[in-house]
This record gives C-alpha cells, structure tokens and sequence, in this order.
C-alpha cells in the first residue's frame, strides 16, 4: 500500500475513463479510476455494455433451443456452458447418458480450456508489453479450433453437446489428430516458460502487483484459477465431481501468494494439466451411441429446479433452472464466475500505480460476453 | 438506412415448371457480377489448400516445402554475391582520397578565381550528402526488415504484396502515404513550437553520423572529441521530444514526453560511464583512433577487440548495449509511446510527414548506436581472423552493424515492457554503480598490462 | 467442529431457529433447502451457516418470479422482420402457463452456500410479497454479495436494506421496470 | 553477496533463454496463409452459408419449427381448388438472425437433405434487406435476394470462390 504523502501540495484527484473500447479491457469494460498523482485511490467497474438479457430470451425458447443462447455467454469457451446447462437440464429430467457420450464432452471441455488458457497467455502478454507470445499462442489456439471444426462444424459457437448426449460422434481421423497435437504441444508449454513466464522483466512486472489474500478471495467469491492463485484449493472438478471426472486423475495446480504471476502460472499448469485429462479420455474412450434414448423433440420436464456447476476455464460456472412443466425453462439463473471475479477490483485496484492496474485487469481473466449475459 | 420498400408479394409459379436440374448438380453457370471491383485482378481463382498444413506437418523438415528451399536459396545468393561485390570493390578510403586529390589538382589548374578553400567545401558537402543519404536509405531498409523479422519470429509472413519479392517497395509506400496523410493535429497546439519539435528531434541524429569511421579513412570527419560530439548533440534531441509532448496541448503525451525524457537523461550517464575505461585504454577521443586502437590479433588469431578484454570489456559492452536501447526509446523501454493509458506518447498529436519523422529519428538512433557498438567494442571495419582482411573493412563494419540492428530487433519482439519506476530503479542502482565499479576494474588494464 | 452431516445440520438449524421449515422432497435436486419465513430468521440462518456450520463460500444469490407465464408484451418486438413474410406475420410465440401448476403472487430469494471441506451444499429460501419485496442484505457477510444483489435488483427489483449502493448495474439507465419480472412490458425506447 | 550474483545470473540466463525462443521461430516456415491469393478449404462437417434445393423439398415446416431464432420462412405451392400440397412455392432465410446451428439440417426429413451448410465462409451482405435470400422452383442453391431499387431478384454478388460447388450435402 503506497501511502501519498499530501504535504501543503494542493493536488486534486483526477478522474479518468478506462473507456469501454480500451485495448487491455478485453471487452466493452469502462473503469472509472480516480487518480491521485500516479495512485489509484479509487475503482468503479462499470458493466452492462453487452447485457442482451439471454436469462429472459430463454423463458421463451424450448430447452433444445436454450443450449444454443448459451454458446454466447463466454464465447471462448463455449463448450463448457453447453456442458453446464445440459447437466442441469439432464439432472431435471433424469437422463442418463451413453458413457461414450461422457467422454467426448469431458474431452472437448478440457480441449476448450487449453484454447481459452492459451488466448489469456496471448493476451495478458500483449497487455504487459510482449507481442510475439500473442501470435505463438494463437497458432496453438488455431489447431485446437481445427480439432473443434472437424467434429461439430464451428469454431466459436459449437453448440455440440446437447441434452442427452453430444451432436456428432469424432469422425475417424480425429482422435490421432489430438494426440498429435497433444505432444506437440507439451513442447510449445515448455517454450511459453521460457519466453514469458520466467523472463525476469515479465516477473518484475507482476511478481509482487496485485495481492489477493485467501480471506479476500472467499469474501469476493471468487473462483477458477484467480482463486487457486491465493492459496485456496478448490476446484469444483475435484470437490463436486461431475461427469466423468471421478475415474480421471488429475492434479489441481494452487499458487502461493496470490499475486498476478500466481494466477497467471496458475492457469499455464492447469493447461499441462488438461493435456493429461484428454490423453486419458482418448485412450478410454469407450465405443457406444453417443446419445441417449427417448430424448423427445420437445422436452418439458416435471416441475422441479436444479443446479449444477462445472469448473469452467474463468471458475464455477453454475446454472440454476427452474422447470414449471412447460416446455420453456420457468427461470434460468446463471452463476457466471467472471461477472463474480470482476468485483474484485474495487479493491484490489486501490492503492496500485497505473500501469499496474492494466496488469491486474488482466490478471483477473473476465470475458465480457459472461459478466453481462 | 436505405427505406426499405416492402416487396410485392413474391410471384405465383410460373406457370410452366422449370426444366427439373438433376438433383445433385449446382447449375453450370454461376452469375458472377462484373459489379465487385476486383481488388486483386490477377489473383481472383484463389488457390484452394488442402486441408490446413499445421505446424507438426510443416516444421519436422521445413526442406521438403519449396517455398522454404527458395527462400534460403536467395538469401544465400544475396549474401555470397554481397561478399563477392565487397571482394572486388576493395578499400574505397584509396581511391576517395586520390579522387580529393584530383578535384584539388582541378581546382587550381583551370578555376583560378576560385579561392582555394572552395574545393575542399565542394568536398565537405558531396561527404555530408552521402552520410545524410546513408540515414535515409537505412530508414527504408530497416523498417521493412524489421516487419519481415518480427513475422518470421512470430511465424508470419509479414508484406508481401507491396514489392515484387516480398513485399520490398511497403516502407515506400508507407513513406508516400505519411506524405499524402493530412496533419491534423489539435487547434489549441502551439503550432509553431509544434512543427519545430520534430525538426529539433531529427537533425541532431544526422549530426552524430559525422565521426562514425565507416571503414578505414572513410569517416566523415576524423574529429579528436568524436564520443564527446556524439553525446553532446545526441541529448539535445530530448529537448525536442518534451516541446513535443508540451506543444501537442494533450494531458496524455505531456506526461509520455516528461517521461520519456526523465528515462533519456537517466540512461546518458551509464552510457557515457561504461565508455571511460575503453576511452582510457585507446588514449583518445576520437573513434578513428579507437577502431584503429583495436586492429591486431592476440597469439595470431584472436582480434584485440575491446569486447574480449576478460572482464572490463564485457561488462562495459553489456551497459553500454542496454543504455543504447533505451536511448532508442524501444522496448523493453519504450514506456514513452506504449504504455496502455498513455495512448501515443508524445507524438499522439502527430501524423503525416512529421510522424515520419519522429518514426525516422528512432530508425536513425537505432543506426547509429550499432555503429558506435561496432566502433567501440568490435573495432569497426577490422576483420575477425587475420587471413579474412582480404575483404575491405567498410564491408566488416557493414555486417557487424547489420549483426547489432538484429540484435535490437531481436529484443523488441522477445521482452515485456517495464514499468516507469522499476526502469528508473535499474538504471540508477543497478547500471550506473556497475558503471562506476567497471572503471575502478578497469585501472589494472590502463596501467599495468599495455594488451 | 462437530462431524457436520446432512441431517446434523437440520438438527442444528431447528434447534436453534424453530420458525425455519426444511423442504422435504429437497426443492434443489442434491441440496437440502431450509425455507425461512422472515428477513431476520434469513439473516440468523445465513449467519449461523457462515460461522458455525463451516459453509464458508457463497455460490449465489438470486430470485424467482412465481407470477406465472412470462407475458410477451415483454420482449422487443423483431425491428426488421424478413421482408417476405405479409405484413403482421411475425408474433412473438406466446407461452402457455402449465394449468396444473399452483403460480403463486411471490418472489422467492434463493441462496446457496457450501461447505468444501464436508463437500455438503444448502440452500435458504425465503418468499417475498410482490408489494415491497425487502430482505437485509449480506454484505456485511460476503463482498460478493454486492454486486449478486445489485444484479438481482436490477433485474427482479428486490430491495436489500443495508447494501452500500443498491443501483442498477446491467441494463442501461433508460430501462425502466425490472425485466425479469413475469409481468414486465416493454416500454418503446428510442433505440427500438 | 552470493544472492546478488545468483539473481543476476539469473536475469541474464533467462533473458538468453528467451532469445533463444525467438531465434529457433525465425527460422521456422511460417504458418499463416495470404489470404485472397491461397484459401483453405474448411473441413467436411463446416457449417457455412446455408443452401437450399427446391426440388426436393417437400414444404414439411419441421426446419421452421426447429429454428430457435425463427428466421425460416416458406410458402406451399396450393392446388387451384386452395389445397397445400408437398411442394415449396418460395423458402427464405434471414441471414441477420440465423446463427448457424445447424439444427435445421438436423430436421430435415429429405434424404438427401434439402437445407443444409455449404463450405461457404465468405457470405457477403451488402444491405440489411438483402440478408435475407429467397429460393423459388428453379433458382440455383444459394439463392436469390430481392434487390428493391431495381425490383428483381438477383444471385448473390462476393468475389467468393465456389466453394459451395463442393457438395456437402448429406
């Protein structure tokens, strides 16, 4: 905490707009930070920039229709809210689901992490002055699109797993291609830590900047990787498993002090990480249908409510639906784990310099598409 | 928008059904309307790759792709013809001078009214000509390759369409575009102080070229206090970035000019420091004399360049090359133009022809600080093992120069910026005391081992 | 800490607050609801949770409209229609309400914490009238209460004593109403 | 002082080790593709522009239904006396709404399907009235759009390369 000493100086604070189009907001985020000299006395996050009111759009669509709206909540990592809304939509209506069926989503969920880690590594580089890991990552980033393209067709808005199963079962070449990828790209997360993660610029940049403490984190709710950064390990994988993930084995990665390099080399292990799950679903992956029977056009469910959470690549990603026996969800709450993240910065900003302040933002890792819904 | 005129009601169907197209085969003729401007003419049947080559296919054995046997096969060409251009070319000192000669000789014979000092100013002037030319062409070339190295690390193209081979005309064309670019800059500028700043920016880079020694006796100017000369007139362009920032009327690149200028100042005095041991040992000022103090091979075929000297030269090498990227204003260092929330730094107000300007100054800073690594610490234009003199040492210099412009390029697309007080706490605690302690290291060599 | 389990839990809660009703078939599917009738028992509850039981993280706070079935007058209509369609064609499809589910005029607050080191997840209920939906607030429990109860404000307009600034944070200033709300209408603002 | 070396050291040892990245990445072929002179070609499940054949469809309304942003739209072909028979006069979509889910294709009861996703990823709109295409009996797959100021329908323009000449029709 850097105190100003305000001698007789008359100083007046200064108010500036981190406007919605920014470079470093990733996203239409206006932070309103009054300024004293070159400390940030004070933070005002301000959202609801891409609020498209998707939780009252779904009170009107079938369930089927449902999973597509949310491809668009955190567009980088669309698999996962798939995931998350077919889970609690299986959960109302007591599906069962084909158990090759389960290894494709968890496979494609994983895969879908290292794509969103990967454009986090490109982008918090950018915001900390270094180009070249951008376009690294992002040529990584391609070839997990590429994998995503040969199975459901799109690149951003799979709208792959569906109630009961998944679209399309992996075409024939798909799975050698993944474990091609795979050992390529342990060499490449070797590379990044020489090029980034441990240049001594980059840690001076962020060693000791931004300090989240265990207690702070809980009281702010946070969760992902920015929570596992303070020290507390909880990842939802782990602690309410789901899917499949009782029978994988996998680490969870903790950080210590909960500072911006902390979070960042966080989520650089857990992408080592997701490299070990998806070796492990595709040397099990069991032969099967992939969708699961009696699974009608139009479902409408026995009224009742469910929740369920997955550990998405920005932390626990819940969805809480209310089913009144109509064939549209009755209420559809979504537990979006960047809108949560976000509120942090109220006051993990005070007291830092500016230039820290675009390396904290980063840090945090939000997507606007998820903080505004 | 366009009102939007609600359609009829689409026809009925013809009356007569449409011939039946077999099921599944498009229509031969595809209406391809003349009304899209063809951007690329040439280029309109797009060649279809197969299914995306990825790294793992491409990069085991990049020799199997034959862009990549073409690509190394002209750089190869371009070099070896460059060696055998040098190799025929020779020195050019000689015959420079017996030309100075010949034009004094015809001076006197037939233009007698002429006063005597007339040729040799005819002299100074076609030598400043070349050097200010030097800077220019080096600004094309070095922004092009600057573009097509950073791609190549980032495993891009980078141009490709300006020129004929790889897009070499883009930094022409980048130069016509500033030209044709309209200057709009803020009414409440103080116009007069605005257009001088980037004049008072440039012109004392093109001052500095004079002592640089391009090969043996090809120097511009063989100055007595050529380091001083360079120092002097080099800080003077702070001055004309902080009248940037001020005169610009904006918060923004007021605060990116005063910063910029408090890293100039401070990464002068290491600069200048790390240089007093090698000053002492070459006994003067001038570099002509400090690239001729390096000629020599130890045991026959080791150079006697400054930088193999065991511990001072390395050290001295190693500030002396940190304090010249920060002169440069590049990154690590360039927290003046980047830093997020300072948008553009002192020149956010400039665009056109003075933005090229500035743009050009960093192009020419970049220049010559490899020219001073080269003469200080490679003894410039001396060749690396004895038997290779036979090619001329404008041409050594020219590749230790081109060697240290990569090495600048190198780091601005491999490090993260740093922050304005940690860079000022490494410059003054960490760079200036090492300074100070390489001088004291530096007493055995000035005195007691002549080497 | 006593081993916590879920039926120890529902001992603790009833001892302690006799007026907090446990929802026999659990509502939540895998997380046992506890309804409470008034703002303090909510708040006891909560607290009671937070200190005594170990729940000490706070998944999320929301709301529920029991109204009934979402009226379509609340959705904007499609500005520009596909222009083949006769005039008028496009209607919002309207949703039927499911007769024989028993709506009721309330808003219901759900909020569930959970317990990592028990892996055990409990939810706490509490109906509101429609007329002045009040609750205390739990900042002062959790921070991320903050910006949970600005948005369930915002979109079902829930007011929350005690909260530092309880203003809108995700639709723009010129909405007025509370979207969410079964019974919202869509009032034509200049963008539309 | 042994710290201080270290520290140092490490700095330097660091700072090479991520030069050395860059440096082995230039002499790499590169990755990237010039774009209008080389295309890739997407892989066969793409879902691109949608394209659709009159002929075999039979007017059955079950991709109207199962669209989620209701951007379908098509009118039977009616016998003189006013009845609907399994023949589409005119189809149209809205291109501004649709997001490409691919759940029409799904519907579709016709073998081989007749709206399904070409290969196309250069769709080109050039007015908000013109996104959505219409397909009367005899027009080419991709379609026709209403141009209001001359009053006809005409094929969609775009320098696009036929790529959804490439059947991946199922």
């Amino acid at each position: 905490m850097i105190e100003t000493h305000s001698s007789s100086l008359k100083t007046d604070q200064m108010f500036i707009n981190l406007g919605p189009q920014h470079p470093s907001t990733h996203g239409v985020l206006r932070l309103g930070i009054t300024l004293d000299g070159e400390v940030i006395v004070k933070a005002e996050p301000d959202v609801g920039y891409l609020h498209r009111g998707t939780e009252k759009l779904c009170e009107v669509r079938g369930y089927h229709h449902c999973v597509v709206v949310t491809d668009r909540w955190d567009y980088v990592s669309a698999m996962t809210n798939n995931l998350v809304f077919c889970l609690a939509a299986e959960k109302l209506m007591g599906l069962e689901i084909p158990a090759r069926a389960n290894y494709l989503r968890v496979a494609m969920c994983e895969l879908n992490r290292i794509a969103s880690h990967l454009l986090f590594f490109g982008t918090y580089g950018i915001d900390i002055g270094a180009f070249t890991p951008f376009l690294h990552a992002f040529r990584e980033r391609e070839m997990v699109l590429d994998l995503f393209e040969m199975v459901c067709g799109a690149r951003m808005t799979y709208n792959y797993i569906r109630l009961g199963g998944v679209m399309a079962d992996a075409p024939p070449g798909w799975a050698d291609k993944t474990s091609e990828f795979l050992k390529y790209f342990k060499t490449k997360l070797r590379e990044y830590d020489d090029l980034l993660s441990f240049n001594p610029i980059f840690l001076d940049r962020t060693k000791k900047v931004g300090i989240i403490t265990a207690e702070q984190a809980l009281d702010w709710g946070l969760s992902g990787p920015n929570l596992r950064g303070s020290g507390v390990s909880y990842d939802v994988r782990k602690t309410f498993p789901y899917s499949i993930y009782d029978k994988l084995d996998f680490k969870v990665c903790v950080g210590e002090a909960g500072s911006c390099w902390d979070r960042y080399y966080v989520r650089m292990r857990e992408m080592a990480e997701s490299v070990k799950i998806v070796e492990q679903c595709l040397a099990a992956l069991p032969s099967g249908d992939i969708m699961a029977k009696g699974v009608a056009k139009i479902p409408t469910p026995l009224p009742g409510e469910a929740y369920a959470h997955v550990e998405g690549a920005r932390g626990d990603l819940g969805i809480y639906l209310v089913s009144d026996g109509t064939s549209c969800p009755y209420r559809l709450h979504v537990r979006a784990p960047s809108y949560i993240n976000l509120a942090i910065l109220q006051e993990a900003l005070v007291g830092l310099r500016v230039a820290d302040m675009i390396a904290v933002l980063g840090s945090i890792d939000i997507v606007l598409g998820e903080v505004d819904r | 928008m366009a009102e939007l005129a609600t359609p009829p009601p689409p026809p009925t169907p013809a009356p007569a059904p449409a011939p039946k197209p077999p099921a599944n085969v498009m229509p031969p003729e595809k209406a391809v309307p003349a009304g899209i401007r063809k951007v690329f003419a040439k280029h309109t049947e797009g060649t279809l790759l197969p299914n995306r080559l990825w790294p793992t296919d491409v990069w085991p054995n990049p020799w199997k792709s034959a862009s990549y046997r073409r690509g190394a096969l002209v750089l190869s060409a371009l070099i070896l013809a460059g060696t055998g251009a040098a190799f025929f070319l020779r020195e050019i000192g000689v015959p420079l001078a017996a030309l100075r000669e010949t034009l004094h000789r015809f001076a006197e014979a037939n233009l007698p009214q002429v006063p005597s000092w007339a040729a040799e100013a005819v002299w100074i002037l076609a030598k400043a000509l070349v050097v200010l030319h030097i800077i220019l062409f080096n600004g094309l070339f070095l922004v092009w390759w600057e573009r097509k190295i950073s791609a190549h690390m980032q495993s891009r193209l980078g141009p490709i369409f300006t020129g004929k081979w790889h897009g070499v005309l883009q930094t022409a064309a980048d130069g016509i575009k500033l030209l044709l670019k309209e200057d709009a800059a803020p009414k409440e500028k103080d116009s007069w102080l605005h257009s001088l700043a980037p004049a008072l920016v440039f012109v004392p880079v093109l001052i500095c070229f004079t002592p640089v020694p391009w090969g043996r006796d090809l120097e511009a100017a063989n100055l007595d206090a050529g380091v001083l000369y360079i120092f002097a007139w080099a800080g003077l362009s702070v001055l004309g970035i902080v009248l940037a920032g001020w005169a610009s009327a904006n918060k923004y690149s007021l605060l990116g000019g005063l910063r910029s200028a408090a890293q100039f100042v401070s990464y002068e005095l290491p600069r200048s420091f790390s240089l007093v041991p090698l000053i002492a040992i070459a006994g003067s000022l001038s570099l002509t004399k400090i690239a001729g103090y390096q000629e020599g091979y130890w045991f026959g075929f080791f150079p006697k360049w400054f930088l193999f000297y065991p511990v001072v030269g390395q050290i001295s090498f190693v500030i002396f090359l940190i304090a010249s990227v920060a002169e440069t204003n590049r990154t690590p260092f360039d927290i003046a133009e980047a830093e997020s929330e300072l948008v553009g730094g002192f020149h956010t107000e400039y665009s056109g022809m003075k933005f090229s300007i500035f743009f050009l100054t960093e192009y020419a800073y970049v220049l010559l600080a490899s020219c001073l690594l080269t003469t200080f610490f490679m003894g410039g234009g001396a060749a690396p093992l004895p038997f290779l003199s036979v090619l001329p040492s404008w041409f050594w210099f020219l590749g230790k120069t081109l060697f240290f412009m990569f090495c600048f390029l190198w780091f601005r697309w491999t490090f993260p910026r740093f922050k304005i007080d940690r860079l000022l706490d490494f410059n003054w605690k960490f760079l200036l005391p090492w300074s100070f302690v390489n001088i004291v290291l530096a007493l055995p060599y000035i005195y007691l081992w002549k080497l | 800490m006593t081993e916590i389990s879920v039926s120890g839990i529902v001992e603790i809660i009833k001892k302690r607050y006799p007026s907090i009703t446990v929802a026999e078939p659990s509502l939540i599917k895998g997380v046992t609801s506890f309804k409470a009738s008034s703002g303090t028992d909510y708040l006891g509850v909560i607290r009671a949770f937070k200190e005594d039981l170990g729940f000490e993280y706070l998944d999320f706070l929301t709301a529920v409209d029991w109204k009934g079935a979402v009226d379509a007058r609340g959705y904007i209509m499609d500005p520009n229609p596909n222009p083949f369609l006769p005039e008028g064609a496009v209607e919002q499809s309207e949703v039927k309400a499911n007769p024989n589910f028993q709506y009721r005029d309330h808003f219901e607050v759900v909020v569930v914490l959970s317990n990592w080191k028990e892996k055990l997840k409990a939810a706490v209920r509490i109906e509101l009238t429609r007329g002045n939906p009040r609750l205390p607030s739990l900042y002062d429990l959790w921070k991320t209460a903050d910006w949970q109860e600005r948005e369930t404000f915002d979109l079902l307009g829930i007011e929350f004593e005690g909260h530092p600034n309880l203003k809108k944070i995700l639709t723009p200033d010129f909405i007025q109403g509370h979207p969410l709300r079964k019974d919202y209408v869509h009032v034509k603002d200049q963008y539309d | 002082m042994i710290g201080y070396f270290q520290t140092i050291y490490r700095g330097f040892a660091d700072t090479f080790k991520g030069l050395a990245v860059t440096w082995r990445h230039l002499f790499k072929p590169s990755i990237t593709v010039n774009y209008p002179l080389a295309k890739l070609k997407p892989y066969e499940r793409f879902r691109g522009a949608l394209l659709f054949d009159a002929v075999t469809c039979i007017g059955c309304n079950l991709c109207v239904k199962a669209c989620p942003s209701d951007c379908i739209a098509l009118e039977n072909q009616k016998t003189p006396e006013g009845k609907k028979i399994a023949k589409v006069n005119w189809y149209s979509i809205d291109f501004g709404k649709c997001n490409f889910c691919r759940l029409c294709e799904e519907a579709c009861p016709t073998k081989p399907k007749s709206v399904w996703h070409s290969l196309d990823y250069e769709t080109v709109f050039y007015a908000r009235n013109q996104m959505s295409r219409i397909w009367q009996q005899g027009n080419p797959w991709m379609g026709t759009y209403y141009d209001a100021g001359e009053k006809i329908y005409k094929t969609p323009e775009g320098d696009q390369i036929p790529i959804e000449e490439i059947p991946s029709r199922r």
